[in-house]
């Protein structure tokens, strides 16, 4: 097992190494220059340069990349242009705001969607089945971010029952950072709740044909006992596989509803850096994001066999 | 008015978190931020003139060349040592010493004629600077906002002599509680703060402080904030957008507005070889209605002005507002004269800036109706920056931030454009009269140099200067004993809460 | 078999309502320009962020241009954008797809490694960088969208080209003495078309989707050419003010897509031999 | 004790009658077969006995089946899963998909006592591994934790059965229990099945399509034929001596010998010449390591003539497809020599290969996944033609037409798609494909064991008359020791990558040297000799 886990982490490395090359190469190239963002329209000649001497960007690019990857092998991710903050301090601390968020929805979309999809599927063509499709089917098709405006619009602006931006974290306060996840939260569930609903419905769908299904039922099984025994595990594995890639995805695509709630989560981190073209943070935030891609898709894999123990891990 | 009461929570927007505590590391909200716990010895009124602030007054020898400050009774920093001149001293032993990279360094080590030769502290309230030279602006340049020039405890610096991180220890009526990253900045009342005689007026005077605590938070996106200032998440926005302002009042907001320093002007590459051709850029003067655009941005707030003296300050008079008259008639004779065939004119702007994308709306429409062929590019703000140093554009939708001084704002836009790609106007002569604005203390002359730049802007027309962004905050209702100035740093002493 | 698979009653509905829309959409791209009131540029400053009226009939905007104007332009923008991003990502996925599937081997591993690193790399800077390098414009997106979408293809077709190979029909043109690029291109290519259709259905979506979302954060469509996406961004501010324009670009993504989605979904089932 | 009248099952109200009006009797400890070939209605009437018709399918309300005196039919869910499991038990087609892959086989095997006979746990536990014990899996304490991959397809059909008849029900319905698995094995399953269902008296009802195996172990039988019950009886007469034409058909396509002998047992030169051939399959490439490769032909010499037909027979799994494979080129020997006319095949891609390998053809095993879905009919036969030079379109179109005539295809088949076309359709077509350029070597892979039985019989007969028509050697791999009587002239016998033993047919069938040749022909129950050929004498005996 731990053998397992630390293969695929060594497969893994390829990628990353490639990421951070690609992105060290592509935020060079990007027109931009944080020490001229610092300086705005005070700079005058010279006083760039000097800036950038200062920031260390004025070596060889090749240089740069290998000093910088060299202290990220010794955790040392570097510290912000901005504002002098360590990266990698700060990327842990935001990716704990978007994680709680991001799971959170997630956990809840999969219990909502999941058992509705699985219902749609075994009672196939009835009238339950139609409004659950064509519910996740209008939720597939809204965009996050405009279904965050509205709820905004409706509960924090017109009805005033939940506070519309900022963040206050778990540790805090609980019952008011609760009030605060609230509408992002809520946002990403119906969002993501339309694929997931969909997919356990399809794969549901396509373990109801199988036979084992019908030889549980001439077992004498009831309905309930054939669906939660003999139909859920098997159905729930391609599912799961899908909650993963949300997982995934969602962890480094929340830019859009950290900046509709003005959240400061990590992607907020990573559009704000993009445009401060702070390189640290940018260049950690993605090597940061492509390892939590590998390490969800790891998770997957490791709990897949749970369900089918077919696939071994 | 009602009388004011101490207590409460100020909640103050600031669109990015602030980048250090040491004055050097700064953008404009640090500024704004560090205002509030540092006190520079001088500091600008209402009126763009200097007043007391950690220094209670001051004399300049008649050579023009020593000023001696007398630092303000029973000043304490928040830790409450006494605030003494050796502590003026070694602030500016640091931020002089080059390794430091202070943003100000040129304004003060003679590389732009003002050179700071000694600081003598004569007893523990006097600090006496010697300069080389008699000097218009030295006293506006230690009250400059941006250069951070406050005197903070040497305390906050640890034995090596580096600044510690985050540390805050000055001498101003809030002191700094919690810095959450990325979210907020809390301050507390500074108890033993002993207020200035002199009335407050922007940041001089009196600083007296009545809420207990202050909190800036980081909202980056503007719709989020105003939505959390309607919704009572926050007590005071600054800077909102003038289009906004209706909205705001109907809202039950109170704003308050001020005309500002922040020069918006459309940039004008004379080098290119388009525009090179004055008459094309006499035509493209005479195509654009700079009172529309000022009106129909600021929502009348603000009215055009194309020269490099606000209206805010007090050189201001109308001579200052003679430009090439709105005729598009004209505009298209001048092009043909010109021989304009339709080349394309690319306007670079960003949607970072609202103002600066929005003119470009404008501008393009309005030269398009004048028979240009006008283009937008829009870029992202790093990249637009990036062609602004260069000076790799042909027309750029840009904004000045504030100059509290029209010889600061002509010495941005005046320079060789050979040395100094982000000087606009290439001009020896525009440029002496320049120098001579610095050196010379008398108001009446200063103004009639800055008259006679005026008139050589006009024939030159190597800038098309717009309006100045006049500065607007909302606050909530609650908010009493705001007020807004020129410059839009925010100041939260002298505000209280009402129920 | 489009009959029969029109037969169940919900997929007649999705096909006809999925038709309907996109087939909207695609006329809205092609003569919006025509039947649009004013130019979706126009300058109406008196009408800045009026309602509906008799002049603007979905009201104007925060320089008082023709909202359905702009919404009638922006279809085409958001349609010629997903077209044109599908259509690249379909040709180089595949093409990688194909060659990562049929030649397996290092040529393999290569392809899967880099299309793994391109997955786990966030499209948002990706688009940036490419906006910045190209110029944004929406050429930029669509190779930025192009690219971001361009991995899932590779691993579709990878997928279905590796199931194919298997099949005994390859074996049998390899066995008749086929080259394997003639392998390639005439047994193997045409029968990854099912998949590749269904999943350029889905992408169409997606990417009317993604380039909203990078449009809202600033980083798409560059003003002030209208797409869906820009419009509610930039009227973000006005959402208190004048809520149509935040609601109606919405409304017009979610009902395109909606359609889309419906079509896709009918598509599937059209192509899938177990219906 | 289950009593079935008039029962009819249509697809909706007013749908198509799939079964119609079928009636029969089973007593308990009896054992009735309904036989009948694909697509008659077997498996949905069994299934409507325990109320398991799919979706659209109902029971029509005429229908009646009783069962210890309750209606079937019109019994409450609840009450109808009380006798699902506990009295009637179902055991389905595939041993595949018929096991959840989920959950452990002990768990699968506890569920329906727990259910039904509320046993603790303990006892629950002995049972299940007595009864393991019983069908001889090995180490059973293991499996009852070990999940169905873990398995054979004939050691999990043997736990489906197992975990069906530990509830010990009245009546086992056994839905084509053996379809899936190889003649060896097929005999282990179903000689469990009598045995078990003997100890308790239980009735069974077997469908099947495998006359022989029914003839061997059944004593009543129900020939069903689109839905209706064309004839019914005891089975040794209804097969022996069968009254309805359609089961005179179904008998009728039972393989048998071809008359005359093996043809050409001495003559013809060696086309084909292997010698010493190893067949590896790598492992599979995990980071670091690789698992064990599998050695699939293990040293084997074998020539083949010019114009013969030589069978390749074996378990599954012994490695016939693989040998087949590595002569057309398709897999790569490890080591050892193949020939072809005394020049060695070369591998790979080269056009070297390419061209010789146009000399030699496969038949695949599925025709429909042999035959590339988004080509038509025409352009399948024509594309071999088309690597021939000489051959512009209008002979290749002439060619085609030809072709089509001599397998036996109506020419408006040609702009088809193979899936509108039937299985033995289909199955022609790939054998026109492989003929077209006639080639001087066959391989059939199995080229009948995914068709019906009277469509089988066509192809064989297509086969071998093909083949005296153009003189093409041929391997004809299959399991099916029916078919290979009937097409081979010699045979091989293939077990665990060996060759065991090569002859003529007629010495191989009739006077097997090596035991395990015997063993095969054992379990083939090669009814076809019994009553095909009139061998009379050997009826009563085996009764
Ligand atoms: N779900 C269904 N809906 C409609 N028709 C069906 C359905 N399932 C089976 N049929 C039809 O019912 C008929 C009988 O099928 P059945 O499975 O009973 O045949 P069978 O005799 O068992 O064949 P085989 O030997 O291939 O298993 C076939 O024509 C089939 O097409
Ligand atoms: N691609 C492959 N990779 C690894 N092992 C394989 C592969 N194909 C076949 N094998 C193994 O090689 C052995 C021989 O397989 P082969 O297909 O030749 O058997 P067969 O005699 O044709 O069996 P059947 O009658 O089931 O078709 C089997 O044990 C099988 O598991
Ligand atoms: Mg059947
Ligand atoms: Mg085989």
């Amino acid at each position: 097992m731990v053998r397992f886990i630390l293969t695929r982490l060594a497969s893994a490395v390829p990628t990353l190494i490639l990421v951070s090359v690609a992105v060290f190469v592509m935020m060079r190239f990007i027109p931009g220059d944080p020490a001229a963002l610092m300086l705005g329209d005070l700079a005058k000649p010279g006083q760039v340069e000097a800036m950038r001497r200062q920031m260390g960007l004025d070596q060889p690019l090749v240089m740069q990349y290998l000093i910088w990857i060299g202290n990220v092998l010794t955790g040392d991710f570097g510290q912000s242009i901005a504002n002098g903050q360590k990266v990698l301090p700060l990327i842990l601390d935001r990716f704990a705001v978007s994680s709680v968020i991001v799971l959170l929805a997630v956990l809840v979309a999969s219990v909502i969607a999941v058992p509705a999809g699985m219902l749609a599927a075994w009672k196939q063509d009835s009238l339950s089945d139609i409004s659950v499709v064509a519910t996740s089917t209008i939720l597939l098709s809204i965009p996050s971010f405009w279904l965050g405006l509205m709820l905004m619009m409706i509960f924090g602006l017109y009805l005033g029952w939940l506070p519309i931006v900022g963040y206050v974290p778990f540790s805090r306060d609980f019952g008011h950072a609760a009030l605060y996840v609230i509408l992002p939260v809520v946002t990403l569930v119906l969002v993501e709740s339309g694929p997931i609903a969909r997919m356990a419905r399809a794969s549901t769908i396509e373990v109801s044909r199988l036979e084992y299904i019908t030889h549980a039922r001439a077992k004498g099984l009831s309905e309930g006992a054939v669906i939660w025994r003999h139909a859920f595990k098997n159905a729930f594995a391609p599912t799961l596989t899908l909650i993963g890639f949300v997982l995934g995805s969602l962890l480094s695509g929340i830019a859009v509803i950290e900046t509709v709630f003005t959240i400061p989560g990590l992607g907020r981190l990573l559009v704000d850096a993009i445009y401060a073209r702070d390189y640290p943070i940018v260049q950690g935030t993605m090597l940061f994001v492509a390892f939590i891609y590998v390490v969800v898709n790891l998770i997957v894999d490791l709990v897949y066999p749970l369900l089918d123990p077919r696939v071994t891990a | 008015q009602e009388q004011p009461k101490t207590g409460g929570t100020l909640k103050v927007r600031i669109n990015a978190d602030i980048r250090a505590t040491d004055g050097i590391n700064r953008d404009a909200n640090t500024d704004t931020v560090l205002h509030q716990i540092f006190e520079t010895l001088v500091a600008y009124r209402a009126d763009l003139t200097t007043g007391p602030a950690l220094a209670e007054s001051w004399k300049i020898s008649d050579d023009g060349k020593t000023y001696t400050f007398t630092l303000r009774d029973g000043a304490v920093f928040h830790n409450g040592d006494a605030v003494t001149s050796a502590d003026v001293k070694w602030n500016w032993t640091r931020r002089l010493d080059p390794a430091n990279q202070w943003l100000c360094i040129p304004l003060f080590n003679g590389s732009q004629g003002l050179k700071i030769e000694a600081i003598d502290t004569p007893d523990t309230r006097t600090v006496a600077f010697k300069l080389n030279a008699p000097n218009a602006l030295f006293l506006a340049q230690l009250a400059n906002v941006q250069c951070d020039s406050w005197v903070a405890s040497p305390k906050n610096a640890g034995a090596d002599g580096k600044w510690i991180a985050d540390s805050a220890i000055g001498s101003g009526p809030f002191k700094l509680k919690e810095w959450v990253k990325g979210q907020y900045i809390d301050l507390q009342r500074f108890d033993a703060y002993k207020p200035l005689k002199e009335a407050s007026s922007a940041l001089a005077g009196s600083r007296q402080a009545y809420v207990d605590d202050v909190r800036f938070m980081v909202i980056p996106d503007t719709a989020a904030a105003e939505t959390a200032l309607f919704a009572g998440e926050i007590d005071v926005l600054p800077g909102l957008e003038s289009a906004r302002v209706e909205e705001a009042k109907s809202r039950g907001m109170t704003v308050l507005s001020t005309p500002g320093l922040s020069w918006t002007a459309i940039l004008l590459q004379t080098k290119d070889p388009l525009l090179s051709n004055a008459r094309i850029r006499e035509a493209l003067a005479h195509a654009v209605d700079i009172n529309q655009i000022a009106a129909a941005r600021t929502n009348g707030v603000a009215t055009g002005d194309p020269s490099a003296v606000a209206q805010a300050s007090s050189f201001f008079d109308n001579d200052f507002l003679k430009w090439p008259e709105y005729d598009p008639a004209k505009a298209k004779a001048l092009l043909d004269e010109a021989g304009y065939k339709g080349e394309p004119i690319k306007i670079q702007t960003n949607t970072r800036y609202q103002g600066m994308y929005e003119n470009a709306v404008l501008m393009q429409a309005m030269l398009t109706a004048a028979g240009f062929n006008a283009q937008l590019e829009v870029l992202d703000w790093a990249a637009q920056l990036d062609n602004y140093l260069a000076g790799k554009f042909q027309v750029q939708s840009f904004g000045y931030s504030a100059r509290l001084d029209p010889s600061l704002m002509y010495g941005v836009i005046l320079g060789d454009k050979a040395t100094d790609p982000t000087a606009q106007w290439d001009n020896k002569e525009a440029f002496e009269l320049y120098m001579k604005s610095m050196g010379t203390t008398d108001p009446e002359q200063r103004k009639t140099l800055f008259k006679q730049l005026h008139a050589l802007m006009i024939k030159d027309v190597p800038i098309l200067g717009l309006y100045y962004e006049p500065s607007i905050d909302a606050v909530s209702p609650k908010v009493k004993g705001y007020t807004v100035w020129p410059a839009e740093n925010t100041r939260t002493w002298g505000v209280w809460k009402s129920e | 078999m489009i009959a029969r698979a029109l037969r169940r009653p919900g997929m007649k509905f999705n096909a006809v309502f999925g038709i309907i829309v996109t087939g909207a959409l695609i006329v809205l791209a092609v003569i919006g320009p025509w039947i649009a009131p004013y130019d979706p540029l126009k300058l109406d400053l008196p009408a800045r962020l009026s309602g509906p009226s008799a002049m603007h009939l979905l009201g104007a905007d925060e320089f008082g241009r023709d909202v359905l104007s702009r919404l009638a332009s922006g279809a085409r923008t958001s349609a010629w954008i997903a077209f044109a991003t599908v259509i690249f990502a379909l040709a180089v996925g595949t093409v990688f797809g194909v060659l990562a599937g049929f030649l397996r081997g290092w040529v393999d591993r290569i392809i899967m490694m880099v299309n793994d690193a391109f997955l786990a790399f966030p499209g948002l800077l990706l688009a940036l960088g490419l906006m910045a390098v190209i110029g944004a414009s929406r050429e930029g997106i669509i190779v930025a969208l192009g690219l971001a979408y361009m991995p899932i293809v590779v691993r579709v077709v990878r997928a279905a080209v590796m199931s194919i190979r298997e099949r005994e029909y390859v074996e049998a043109s390899r066995v008749m003495g086929n080259s394997e690029i003639i392998t390639m291109a005439r047994h193997v290519l045409p029968n990854c078309v099912a998949p590749i259709i269904v999943l350029a259905t889905t992408m169409f979506g997606w990417i009317i989707l993604s380039e909203s979302a990078l449009s809202f954060l600033g980083l798409g469509v560059p003003p002030p050419a209208p797409s869906w996406g820009n419009m509610l961004s930039t009227a973000r501010p006005y959402i208190s003010q004048a809520p149509h324009l935040i609601i109606l670009p919405g409304l017009c993504i979610s009902i395109t897509l909606l359609g889309i989605n419906m079509l896709g979904d009918a598509v599937r089932d059209w192509l899938d031999p177990k219906m | 004790m289950l009593s079935v009248r008039s029962l009819s099952i249509s697809a909706g109200p007013a749908g198509k009658r799939i079964v119609d009006e079928l009636s029969f009797d089973l007593a308990p400890g009896d054992m009735l077969a309904l036989v009948g070939e694909s697509g008659s209605g077997k498996t949905m009437a069994a299934r409507s006995i325990l109320g398991l018709l799919p979706a659209p399918l109902v029971t029509t309300p005429d229908s009646e089946i009783r069962f210890d005196g309750y209606d079937l039919t019109r019994l409450e869910p609840k009450t109808l899963r009380a006798i699902r499991g506990a009295q009637v038990g179902m055991v389905f087609q595939e041993p595949m998909v018929s096991l959840n892959p989920a959950i452990t086989i002990g768990e699968q095997m506890a569920e329906g006592l727990r259910l039904h006979r509320r046993m603790p746990r303990a006892e629950i536990r002995d049972r299940s591994l007595a009864m393991l014990e019983r069908i001889q899996i090995k180490d059973p304490g293991k499996c009852l934790v070990a999940y169905p991959h873990e398995f054979s397809g004939g050691m999990r059909q043997r736990i489906m059965l197992a975990s069906v008849m530990l509830l010990k029900p009245r009546l086992l319905i056994a839905d084509e229990p053996t379809t899936a698995l190889d003649t060896l094995v097929q005999r282990d399953v179903l000689d469990l099945m009598t045995e078990l269902t003997r100890e308790n008296r239980t009735a069974v009802l077997l469908i099947s399509h495998d006359l022989g195996m029914v003839s061997h172990y059944v004593d009543n039988v129900v020939v069903m034929r689109e839905g209706k019950a064309v004839e019914q009886g005891n089975s040794a007469e209804v097969l022996h001596s069968p009254r309805h034409e359609y089961t005179r058909r179904l008998v009728d396509a039972l393989p048998k010998r071809s008359a005359g002998g093996s043809r050409a047992a001495s003559s013809g030169d060696p086309l084909i010449e292997i010698s010493n051939v190893v067949i590896d399959y790598p492992g599979r490439r995990r980071l670091f390591t690789r698992t064990e490769p599998k050695r699939a032909v293990d040293g084997v010499g074998l020539t083949i003539r010019r114009g013969e037909t030589l069978a390749l027979v074996g378990a599954s799994g012994s490695g016939k497809t693989t040998l087949g494979r590595a002569i057309v080129g398709l897999v790569k020997p490890s080591s050892g020599t193949i020939t072809f006319l005394g020049k060695t095949i070369a591998n790979g891609r080269s056009v070297d290969a390419r061209a010789q390998r146009r000399d030699m053809q496969i038949v695949f095993q599925d025709p429909y996944s042999s035959l590339d879905p988004r080509q038509r009919i025409a352009d399948i036969v024509a594309e071999p033609l088309k690597l021939d030079a000489g051959m512009d379109g209008r002979k290749r179109t002439i060619r085609v037409d030809e072709i089509f005539d001599e397998v036996g295809l109506t020419r408006e088949l040609l702009q088809r798609f193979p899936h509108e076309l039937s299985g033995g359709q289909r199955q022609r077509v790939a054998i026109a494909r492989a003929i077209a350029r006639r080639p001087a070597f066959v391989v059939a892979d199995e080229p009948v064991s995914a068709l019906d039985m009277t469509v089988q019989k066509q192809i064989l007969l297509l086969i071998r008359s093909l083949q005296e028509r153009y003189g093409f050697a041929c391997l004809f791999v299959s399991h099916d020791l029916g078919a290979v009587e009937q097409v081979a002239d010699r045979v091989a016998v293939m077990q665990d990558g060996r060759i065991v033993e090569i002859g003529d047919r007629d010495d191989v069938f009739d006077n097997p040297q090596h035991p395990y040749t015997r063993s095969l022909l054992d379990a083939a129950m090669l009814i076809d000799r019994r009553f095909a050929d009139g061998a009379g004498a050997k009826r009563a005996a085996v009764q």
